[in-house]
């Protein structure tokens, strides 16, 4: 009895330990960042950082002006929204309300692989086929462009966007759907009126989570979007994100303690608090959304 | 029982039943009749060969054992079922007096819902305002008017007596009432569509006496509007509001007649056991 | 009915109207498998694309030839050995920590803010990018732990990202285990960790493999994080072999070992001048695409065969 | 087992890469070679903590370069591989640039062209108004701080808005892809893809308008954009047995290689000359650790003849 | 009711208890004895002061309507409620003849559920083999001798009138048996390691009336091994298998008293009108 007691303590333990891993990884990241970037603010004004036009950390002239990056990050990420939102809400909507369900069992995990598809594959596949391909409808598009990186980001999200939403949209209790049903409504009137307004907290989720994922991806636009810092919201424009710049820099070596390696540290920081704005924008809506059936 | 000649022509038809032992008759008015309707959850035949009358403007009650099929006998009525795949009905349900099979398979089950009201056992408001809750059913038949809108809620809010305690608050979100007036917002959400039936599924069982002391009421008194078919596992309750009741048993009819007759004098043995609580 | 009731309550009125809507639902339909095809459809062309690309190097040649400057001698051996290795190191650390971490906030945890520290610091690193995990390795393996480039720093790096997909699921597994089943076995006098161990844990075993192996498929593509610890060059050899000749036949020495996997060597191949190359970049990709797919697919018939196994 | 850790240059890359590749194979996989593409800047940066044994260059080590290596006690031994052609290239559907001054090329890639110089008819006025779309290496990269100095005037002197990629094909593809696209980058790459791009021919000093060839390079008339390529070697690195295997393989097979991959072999007398300063270990650059432009073979040879 | 002196004690209490009107005293033997019970969720008191003796080796039955706090107070016995955060207790339930208080904070919770055994509403086996699910609990408790194992699934699975449809088929998945059989098989699971006290949670509410009747005469063959709690919303039940009923309210203990005088002459009205269908 004592034996199966302290067992029973000293397991808890050992659990509790690995969900600190977590925190952890939290807690290094975040030091990390802060250190590296300290340095480089030593070297850079934040003034400079947060209103230059320019980023240009590595050469002679220097700028260190984060926007142009944030720009590309940014206007990357709404193209790819345009793309992952309707088509992740229209297949969530159809897969949740309208596919029978062998076809829901069946579709399901096969569009997760979507998601799967390493990234460095994506990349090309923007930039030897998606480009070459809007190029037909507009001549004018450069080889590298954030368009076709934003849509292949888009495509790559979707499952991301409607998996999590179908989730959503299923945990809608039947009894509520029975409701709309029985007062005569059809399956897109149940779905647009009570389905959607009810997952509404599962649907932000989603949609926060597609725009992490929007934000984070790497080798897209590093492949097809042009590594070129350009201060533009126009997606035809080439231009470099954060995440971009970061692998642009790590592909050569990272001189340890040079301002080019703390730049990136830098950069990551900065792309970590878009991710969290977004997320803690996210989180109070789920939160005020959160439906009590 | 038997059937009435005219029961296969357009009109109410009226049939007549046995009412007791002394083979009195009594005739009634027919809104629904069912007639040799079988059902089928895939291979499982759930409901079989049943033959009931649903008397018109009257209350009728089922009852039976959990299990015995009594939902989904209700859930035919308003064609729920034609939301799971592989299901299958046999049969007919005779809605008078346009004579419309409401099981057949060339009818709508949208536009069968949309004459056919339904209330559930767990009180199912959406998560949206009183006001949109009731309104929803108009606003699926097309209804943008506000005024006719107004009109209609408050119509039917007073009909399912629940219009003096929410006038004030109709902005406000269904989710905030207390279960009887969520459950009687619901009734209020099936009669502003002015069904011709109104189906219960153990309305009450999530309720406490209080709620369910009023929600019987208002059965009793929506009589006058609707035919209303109940289901319910509690015998007295079935007692009190019913006109009508039947008896279910593994998907069978056992025993249908006035209530009065089966709660007092019921003539299988079954039904006797049932209702003295030998089992359920 | 009589002809002067309000059109919502006339059924000839309302047969219009519901003429409408359910065109309206069908071309909903319509919109909807549009969609999807079209997604399914992108896919299949992305790796038809590649298989018919990478075609004329799939031989067994591939697999067994290291990169080489001759497009056509040149063979994934060091990639996906370098992948099987990191991804086994990967796995190690990965799982048991994820599903250790899991297991206590599913049975555990407390309701306290310290465990909702915890909580939110996994969904939060679950949205964390991918490349910022590269630069954790890179500020705290390869500098401060001085790992270097090595399949240590690249696997420990991959485990820390996928450790809130393991923890996800495995909560996800956990929790579909009834409440029921807990409350029997805490009924009969066990302990948290007899119930644990006992039915919690062997009750969900599909959920948590189907999450390890979504993790490692993740991990398995993923190239900025490994680029960012400066992994990129040309290997033409193996590490170490785990396996030794004499005592104690296992060696730990190939964890030191700089090396090259998968999707690194497809990164390579295609910035190569030479067009040959790209049929092999090809043709890696296809292999790498049809790995990250074998996976998925066997997460998916896990799942199925133990949904089928216990059905609560 | 025993590593040869080789980074740096990737203009030097794919000689580096055959060379390991067809030594390891004449070793029978006895020794591992490993060549990483840092960059000539990040390869110096590594080889000077000790990190690499050889180092590719497509550029001589730098001052600071030879500081920060002395700073850590690395010795090392310097050793010319092969001449390579900077080349600038253009979409083939550029038909307007005949041939370009360095002045031009200046006007497009000076620090303050940023953000002013977008169209062609900026750079000449006879040039159409066409977007200007640069393509170049990054900042760690030799072949950036060549060009930079050889036509900005100092090293590293660029400006910004380009895209700058370590990856040379994504240069390729961005002029291939985009009709009024200018790029720079080494000869292999232009030769790999010669039927896709267009090599612009540069005035030289006695004002010849030369395309980039081998015969070009070796008669120095394709100047001042042709240079030579390097490797570095540790001198600690050095006394291994088979980094001195790996030299002479190096010297002794890698013309041909060199030819292979695209470059320009050098002379064999100075292949002779670079394993007699190896084996007699003579340290040191040849350059004074300034950036240089203009380096013809021969005047490599005159210089390596007097260390 | 009145506590005896002796029920501070040790030993088995006795207890008198008024059984009917004509205030004829009957003494019972106390197996556990619950003195003013509370019980919170958070703030919500969910048990009010209650104060029950459990009669030794008699069956008790809880009635009352849904959500008056019957399965809290059984749980409270098994200490179920400590796996939820937030729950408290007040007062005391002892525990004859050691005088244990089952709710006492330093009571350790899993030595008291390794006394108490419990059945639950919806059958729970183990997606193991029908021996180890009975056998569980003995492997717990440290038995690892393959014979003292089978001989004890043996004699729980025939005290839970199972061993005759099972003993062919002792290895294969419990979830292969029906409702009524998983039933029987709670039971012999919490019967093989010879709990004191057998609680049971609406056991044969999701079963048919045949598997019902099944588990109905187990519980009263079980009197003569151990002590009877049984929760039912079937007052024919709780009239068929108890010897002691106790009528819940809110909360609230209404009236405790015999099973046969609580069914046929109730002293409190709210009880009688449950008893007769008024609510519930
Ligand atoms: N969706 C379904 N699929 C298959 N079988 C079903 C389904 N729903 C109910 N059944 C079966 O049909 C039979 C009748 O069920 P039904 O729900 O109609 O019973 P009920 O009388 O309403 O019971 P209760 O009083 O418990 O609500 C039962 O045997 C049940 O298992
Ligand atoms: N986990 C819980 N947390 C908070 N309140 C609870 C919890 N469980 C039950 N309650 C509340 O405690 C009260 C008593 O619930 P309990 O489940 O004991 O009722 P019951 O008599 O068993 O009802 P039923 O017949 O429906 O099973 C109810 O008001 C219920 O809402
Ligand atoms: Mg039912
Ligand atoms: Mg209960
Ligand atoms: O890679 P580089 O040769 O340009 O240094």
């Amino acid at each position: 009895m004592r034996y199966r007691k302290v067992r029973d303590r000293i397991v808890e333990v050992f659990l509790l330990a690995a969900g600190l891993v977590a925190v952890f990884t939290t807690l290094a990241i975040v030091a990390i960042l802060l250190y590296e970037s300290s340095a480089f603010f030593e070297h850079v004004p934040l003034k400079d950082f947060l209103t230059d036009t320019m980023w240009t950390p590595l050469f002679a002239d220097a700028h260190y002006g984060i926007l142009p990056l944030v720009a590309g990050t940014l206007t990357t990420t709404i193209v790819a929204l345009l793309v992952a939102v309707p088509l992740g809400t229209t297949i969530a909507i159809y897969l949740s309300e309208f596919a029978p369900h062998k076809v829901r069992e069946t579709v399901k995990p096969i569009l997760e692989l979507l998601g799967a598809v390493p990234t460095v594959v994506y990349g090309y596949f923007a930039l030897t086929m998606v480009t070459p391909f809007l190029q037909i409808f507009m001549p004018d598009l450069p080889g590298f462009n954030m368009l076709s990186a934003g849509l292949v980001i888009g495509l790559m999200i979707v499952p991301y966007v409607s998996s999590v939403s179908e989730d959503a949209m299923r945990a809608v209790p039947r009894y509520m759907r029975e409701g709309s049903y029985a007062m005569g409504a059809t399956r897109l009137q149940t779905a647009l009126r009570v389905v959607v307004p009810g997952a509404f907290s599962g649907l932000a989720a989603a949609f926060i989570l597609g725009i992490s994922r929007a934000v984070g991806e790497t080798m897209v636009v590093a492949i097809a979007a042009g590594m070129q810092p350009n201060l533009t919201f126009d997606p035809r424009e080439p231009a470099a994100t954060i995440t971009a710049y970061i692998v642009q820099v790590s592909l050569g070596d990272l001189p340890h303690g040079s301002i080019g390696y703390q730049s990136i540290f830098a950069a990551g920081l900065v792309l970590m608090l878009i991710t969290l704005i977004f997320n803690v924008i996210g989180f109070s809506l789920t939160r005020r959304f959160r439906e009590a059936y | 029982m038997q059937n009435d000649a005219s029961s296969r022509q357009s009109g109410t038809p009226r049939i007549s039943i046995t009412v007791d032992d002394t083979r009195k008759v009594r005739t009634l008015n027919v809104k629904a009749a069912v007639d040799n309707l079988n059902f089928y959850y895939g291979q499982h035949r759930a409901l079989k060969n049943l033959t009931i009358p649903i008397a018109d403007k009257q209350v009728t009650a089922l009852i039976g054992p959990s299990g015995c099929g009594k939902s989904t006998f209700l859930r035919c009525f308003n064609r729920m079922h034609d939301l799971q795949p592989d299901t299958r009905y046999e049969g007919s349900i005779t809605l008078h007096p346009d004579n419309l099979n409401l099981v057949g398979s060339g009818v709508d089950p949208i536009e069968v819902r949309m004459r056919i009201g339904m209330v559930f056992q767990k009180p199912n408001p959406f998560p949206k305002s009183i006001f949109e809750n009731v309104a929803y059913g108009l606003r699926l038949r097309g209804v943008r008017n506000r005024a006719t809108l107004g009109e209609e809620v408050e119509k039917a809010l007073r009909g399912a007596a629940l219009w003096d305690e929410v006038k004030d608050r109709l902005q406000d979100s269904a989710l905030a009432l207390s279960g009887g007036q969520m459950q009687r917002l619901c009734i209020a959400r099936a009669l502003a569509t002015t069904p011709e039936i109104l189906l219960f599924d153990e309305p009450t069982s999530a309720l406490d006496p209080i709620a369910t002391a009023k929600i019987e009421e208002l059965i009793s008194t929506l009589r006058d509007q609707v035919t209303v078919l109940i289901v319910t596992h509690n015998m007295q309750q079935a007692a009190r509001v019913s006109d009508y009741t039947a008896f279910m048993y593994l998907g069978e009819l056992i025993e249908f007649d006035e209530a009065a007759k089966i709660f007092t004098n019921p003539s299988k043995k079954a039904t006797e056991d049932y209702i003295t609580g030998r089992y359920g | 009915m009589s002809a002067n009731v309000a059109p919502y309550r006339n059924f000839e009125a309302l047969r219009a109207g519901l003429i409408r809507r359910k065109m309206m639902d069908k071309v909903f339909v319509i919109i909807g498998l549009i969609v999807m095809l079209a997604c399914l459809a992108i896919l299949a062309i992305l790796f038809i694309d590649l298989v018919r690309d990478g075609a004329p190097r799939f031989s067994w040649d591939f697999f067994t030839n290291f990169a080489s400057r001759n497009a056509a001698r040149a063979g994934i051996l060091a990639a996906w050995v370098g992948t099987t290795l990191v991804m086994t190191v990967t796995a190690v650390c990965a799982v048991p920590v994820g599903v250790a971490a899991a297991i206590y906030l599913e049975e555990y945890a407390p309701k306290n803010w310290f465990t909702a520290v915890i909580e939110i610091n996994v969904t939060n690193l679950a949205g964390v990018p991918s490349i910022v995990y590269g630069l954790l390795a890179l500020g705290l393996f390869v500098y401060q732990f001085d790992l270097g480039q090595s399949i240590a720093a690249a696997g420990l790096t991959l485990a820390l990202l996928i450790l809130p997909i393991v923890i996800v699921a495995t909560r996800e597994a956990i929790r579909s285990v009834p409440n029921a089943i807990r409350e029997a076995a805490y009924g009969l006098g066990a302990t948290r960790w007899e119930v644990t161990k006992d039915h919690v844990l062997p009750y969900s075993t599909g959920g948590v493999l189907t999450g390890m192996i979504l993790g490692l498929s993740r991990a398995i593509g993923e190239t900025a994080p490994i680029i960012t610890i400066g992994a990129l060059s040309f290997i033409a050899f193996l590490p170490e072999s785990p396996f030794k000749g004499e005592f104690p036949f296992i060696s730990f020495a190939w964890l030191n070992d700089p090396f090259t996997v998968m999707p690194i060597q497809m990164f390579n191949w295609v910035s190569r001048p030479d067009q040959a190359f790209q049929s092999n970049a090809a043709a890696a990709g296809a292999i790498l695409l049809g790995m990250t797919l074998l996976m998925n697919g066997m997460a998916i018939w896990i799942r199925y065969r133990f949904r089928k196994k216990i059905n609560w | 087992q025993s590593v040869i850790k080789i980074d740096g240059s990737s203009t030097v890359f794919p000689i580096a890469e055959a060379v390991a590749e067809e030594f390891q194979i004449a070793k029978r996989g006895k020794v591992r070679v490993t060549v990483g593409i840092a960059g000539t800047g990040g390869g110096f940066k590594r080889f000077c903590r000790g990190e690499t044994d050889i180092s590719n260059a497509s550029r001589p080590i730098l001052k600071e370069e030879m500081d920060a290596c002395r700073a850590a006690g690395v010795k090392y031994l310097e050793i010319p591989v092969a001449f390579d052609a900077l080349t600038v290239v253009v979409n083939p559907a550029n038909s307007y640039v005949k041939s370009l001054t360095v002045a031009d090329l200046k006007k497009m890639w000076e620090p303050g062209a940023q953000g002013r110089i977008s169209s062609w008819k900026q750079v000449r006025g006879e040039f159409p108004g066409d977007r200007l779309m640069l393509f170049g290496p990054g900042a760690d990269s030799g072949t950036f701080d060549y060009f930079t100095e050889a036509v900005n005037g100092k090293a590293k002197a660029s400006r910004g808005d380009f895209t700058a990629s370590e990856d040379d094909n994504v240069l390729v593809q961005g002029v291939e892809n985009n009709k009024s696209a200018l790029g720079y980058f080494g000869y292999a790459y232009y030769i790999a893809h010669k039927d896709r791009l267009r090599a612009v021919p540069i005035i030289n000093s006695k004002g010849q308008a030369v395309s980039p060839s081998i015969e070009a390079v070796i008669d120095g008339s394709y100047e001042p954009l042709s240079r030579p390529l390097f490797i570095y070697v540790r001198d600690s690195a050095a006394q291994r047995a088979e980094i001195q295997d790996f030299i002479k393989f190096y010297l002794t097979d890698g013309a041909a290689l060199v030819k292979e991959v695209g470059y320009v072999p050098l002379p064999d007398q100075a292949y002779k000359l670079a394993l007699k300063h190896f084996t007699d270990k003579k340290l040191g650059t040849v350059f004074g650790g300034v950036p240089e432009v203009g380096v013809t073979i021969e005047n490599l040879l005159a210089r390596e003849g007097k260390l």
